[in-house]
């Protein structure tokens, strides 16, 4: 019996993809190409967090392959360093944006905030943990919407230093 | 009465999260690793069925770290915690906190953790339980009163600090004029390494051996024993090598010794693991404190009974009784483990590092239990242990000779490690005949001797 | 009488050499190991306190080559030679030169090897010894003869070459038109295959399962039983996983299967390790061969008994006694071995290379016997199998419950590997519930879902 | 030996794109490129950069693996190459120079050998195998003494090839 996994005329092998994605998701890349001869992988870990799989020539949407599902969820400490600056978790618990559900966010997209400002909460035990900003910043984005889960580490806004 | 647990939530790292992952596995029992993030890439963060990062490497801030731990236990469903040794596994509040939340605590109740915290009540615990101890004090007042309790017991003396235990917070007394000034050191260090100043005083014992008997509980006043272990040989009170069962006990002697272990935890209702520790003076023994969790030398006890001590913990914790555990323990053959550290064989520094290149013994006989892989990188912020090396023989003499074949087969290269100091270990005429005490690793150890081992296998 | 063995000259590579030399340094005896040049890094080579180059990789240069082994004996000073298995385990003339040289041989005597090498023999052996054999004939003359004797017996039959065993030189004859045709292809295939066109018949199982005694012989007539393993599952008459003891074997069938295996021993004087296998048809078992050498199943042997089989084969080569090993074996528990091969797990095709990432099981009740580490290349000159995994727990569905722990912790990278197909297997309702024959694997094998496992691991 | 996922003709070797991979990451570099012949592989870091790595033809050397210290007796397939030729042992035995203890030696050093010449003997189970030349050469040095114990491979003469 042949390989399932590989059409030789057209595909690269399947086990060399999902090796590479190995790598991938191992080394924590950003993206992987690889271009020979006819044929083109390209790997890579999109703005909204999926890793995409292209694959050439037969251009044509290949099925996505099964894409290194998130370590359990992705720690901080080994993220690559990127110039944006993050306010992040230093609890687990549960993210809110406002004191409680009907009041407005402590803090808008687009706002001017200074430090020991409140930011949002991170409940956990019936605790209701304030999170202040450390420094002034500007929100630029918030990354989560209200009662999602979040660990350590877990960023929360994305902000510019003022 | 009885509680089902579906998803345990280990609130530890290394080999024991590893361990208890395992345990967990068999029984299918799902499981939540937590992690700082040193430990990333670490296998107990990468073997559990899920994984919260709750804080970065020192411990206070990630492995004692009881919100971010509770917290994740919350948020992952977690419906038990197991929390190893060390880190919070004697800590009474966090059992109390876990059990609050409605979280089955995979351990004794905090009653018996603060009351076995306390080496004083202890103590009484154990002589009201009919159980020897050595001649002492409870809690000193002053020092006044510690000169006068010295010279009614008797010089040599131990001054021992009442939250200490392990080893730690003791101070040995020879010179009655010194004890007076040695109390007040005791009590200031006491105070600032425990929060708790209290200290009392002992008979101290010369030429003592360390033996321990494993006892199971459960919550229903049922107790067993599964045999004593002997864990002699330590380097600053830190055990190094330990063995199942105690090659200077007759027939007679270990049933005494192990009869007194059920009398103690049977006396305060103690219910899961526990291990009661006695001092062993010739053929007298004296109790010294009991660790109300699993230890790290649990497994020699599995090697000789068959049984999986976390695995019947766990289920014990459901509230379940002791049924197939409550019979009589026979030791099939004998089981060494050695401690594999990162660390000088010589002076004990830790040897924090990468591992460059990794093989551990395999083979009929050989078990590890470890958490190191080739390419770990081992952090100074934890424990420097890097594997517990198991062997077992049908006895002693043949335990010794594999457990030298086993140390000639590991190799970990990129940091150093005490191999060296186990491979002269088992070379030793007084370690093969059993005949040694607690201080034959400081007493004895020969630094030449233990710096050519290592070259040997350079 | 008794010779003494200071020095074992192993010939023989991976897992197995391993596990010679791990015995003899147990025993304080020397090893000298013989390697080809392609295995100059392997653990085997290194491992030995004497190593000597003998060839090239191809195996008739090197691990089959007699003339350099055994001047690799003389020259290093061995007094005993281990062949392991396969190689030149079972070849009465490598056997008969070593003892001519003075060596002793760590196995039976040459006469063992040929009476049993030849399965007509073997056949007529046991039949004497009063074990049930399969209805078939002596040694078929032509083709004439086969199909008189298979309308005798009935079909379908088994064509088998005389010189064959281990599932080597069969032909399953269902048709009687086809077998005259068959007879005259299976005797031209069996001369170039084993140098000798003798065949036999006997009647075709159509679901056998296969079960085998080990026995265990001293030069005194001194023959006993170390119970039976059931090795059913099966690749192209690959044993893949094998067990002890033997799920379906009721306390009466067991004790009959065990003394008929014992009686074959005594009937022909034997001594050393060895094997019967049987084919096991419901409640009737047959004798089907006998291995006269250490097998590659042995430790499920060994963790169910204690017995450390290679270390008791030595000291029986020195002309000692049974001694300790005559009583009556109760297995302890239950023991599952898995081999983990170098293969695609689907299509059985080898996949040497390079591991270029190695985790190997560990904990309670795991043993890994193997001869790989990371960076470990795998070559094509060999046998693929990198590793024996193996399970002992105190029954069956919880030693099914930790080689599916095992297994989900074994890591290897870099080459393919059988470890989806062995995950794949421990699900499957019908092994778990042990109602299966040698058929299985090949009939049930579902690829997509044993893909399926391969990628929940990627 | 190929590997498994490499495909001499079309797709580098994965090996050395996980080396690259671990080079990438253990550097923090920030781009990697490698062009040779028709193959590329591009390695990129976050969504910005512009790491890239890119393969010839998988000729380039495999990355060496960490292999255990060398075995007990140094085998001769590892040694290092050296621009001279050996005759050496394919038998493992006793290297006798001369037929008998008496007689003189089959070769000496700056002897002139023809292919088919007896060289020396190698003993072993007291079969004495004679030793010829595959090939015409001139004998440089004599690298054993009589009655030296030999393995497959041990060099026995260095010589000139002629």
């Amino acid at each position: 019996m042949t390989s399932d996994f590989r059409d030789p005329t057209t595909l690269p092998d399947l086990r060399y993809v999902r090796e590479l994605a190995r790598v991938f998701k191992q080394y924590e890349l950003g993206e992987i190409e690889i271009e020979s001869g006819d044929q083109r992988i390209l790997l890579r870990r999109g703005g909204g967090g999926e890793p995409v799989v292209a694959l050439g020539p037969a251009a044509a949407t290949a099925p996505p392959v099964a894409a290194p599902a998130p370590a359990v969820t992705p720690a901080p400490a080994a993220e690559p360093v990127v110039e944006a600056t993050y306010i992040t978790s230093p609890f687990v618990g549960t993210f809110y944006r406002s004191p409680t559900p009907d009041a407005s966010a402590f803090v808008e997209v687009g706002a001017t905030v200074s430090a020991g400002q409140i930011l949002c909460i991170v409940e956990a035990m019936k605790l209701f943990n304030e999170l202040e900003a450390d420094f002034p910043c500007v929100i630029e984005e918030a990354l989560l919407t209200n009662a999602q889960p979040v660990e350590f580490g877990t960023r929360l806004f994305r902000v510019r230093k003022l | 009465m009885s509680k089902t647990i579906r998803k345990v939530l280990i609130a530890n790292r290394g080999e024991i999260a590893l361990r208890v992952i395992r345990a967990c596995r068999e029984l299918e029992i799902r499981t939540v690793a937590v992690y700082s993030t040193v430990d990333e890439h670490a296998l107990h963060t990468r073997f559990a069925d899920e994984a919260v990062c709750i804080g970065p490497g020192p411990s206070p801030q990630s492995y004692l770290n009881i919100p971010n731990i509770v917290a994740a236990a919350e948020l992952s469903g977690a419906d038990a915690i197991h929390p190893g040794y060390g880190f919070l596994s004697e800590r009474a509040d966090f059992a109390e906190i876990v059990e609050r939340c409605g979280v089955t605590f995979i351990g004794p109740s905090a009653a018996h953790m603060r009351l076995m915290g306390d080496k004083i009540r202890a103590r009484t615990a154990a002589q009201r339980a009919g159980v020897p101890i050595l001649p002492g004090t409870g809690l000193l007042t002053n020092a006044a009163h510690a000169v006068v309790e010295a010279d009614r017991i008797g010089l040599p003396v131990i001054l021992k600090a009442s939250a200490g235990g392990g080893g730690r917070g003791m101070k040995i007394v020879r010179d009655p004029a010194a004890l007076a000034r040695t109390f007040e050191t005791a009590q200031a260090e006491a105070r600032s390494a425990f929060g708790c100043g209290d200290l009392y005083l002992e008979r101290y014992v010369e030429s003592p051996r360390h033996v321990e008997v494993q006892v199971v509980g459960d919550r229903h006043g049922a107790v067993v024993h599964l045999l004593e272990r002997e864990c002699s040989i330590q380097r600053r009170h830190q055990k190094l090598v330990e063995e199942s069962p105690c090659a200077v006990l007759d027939d007679h002697l270990r049933a005494s010794i192990c009869e007194a272990a059920v009398s103690v935890a049977k006396a305060i209702d103690y219910h899961s693991l526990g291990t009661v520790e006695f001092l062993l003076d010739g053929d007298r023994f004296y109790f010294m404190e009991m660790n109300t969790r699993v230890q790290v030398e649990h497994c020699v006890t599995e090697m000789i009974t068959g049984v999986d001590l976390v695995q019947e913990q766990i289920r014990l914790a459901t509230g379940a009784h002791l049924e197939h555990l409550e019979r009589v323990y026979r030791p099939r053959g004998h089981a060494i483990e050695c401690r594999i550290n990162a660390e000088d064989p010589v002076t004990f520094a830790p040897r924090p590092g990468t591992i460059s290149a990794l093989h551990f013994p395999g083979g009929f006989g050989v078990r590890v239990d470890s958490h190191v892989y080739q390419g770990y990188k081992v952090s100074p912020h934890y424990d420097s242990m890097l594997a517990k090396l198991i062997v077992h023989a049908p006895d002693r003499p043949r335990a010794i000779m594999r457990m030298r074949r086993a140390l000639g087969e590991c190799v970990v290269e990129g940091i150093g490690t005490n191999l060296p100091l186990h491979r002269w270990l088992f070379k030793q005429g007084a370690f093969v005949s059993g005949n040694y005490d607690t201080h034959f690793l400081e007493t004895t150890m020969d630094p030449e001797a233990v710096r050519q081992e290592a070259d040997a296998f350079a």
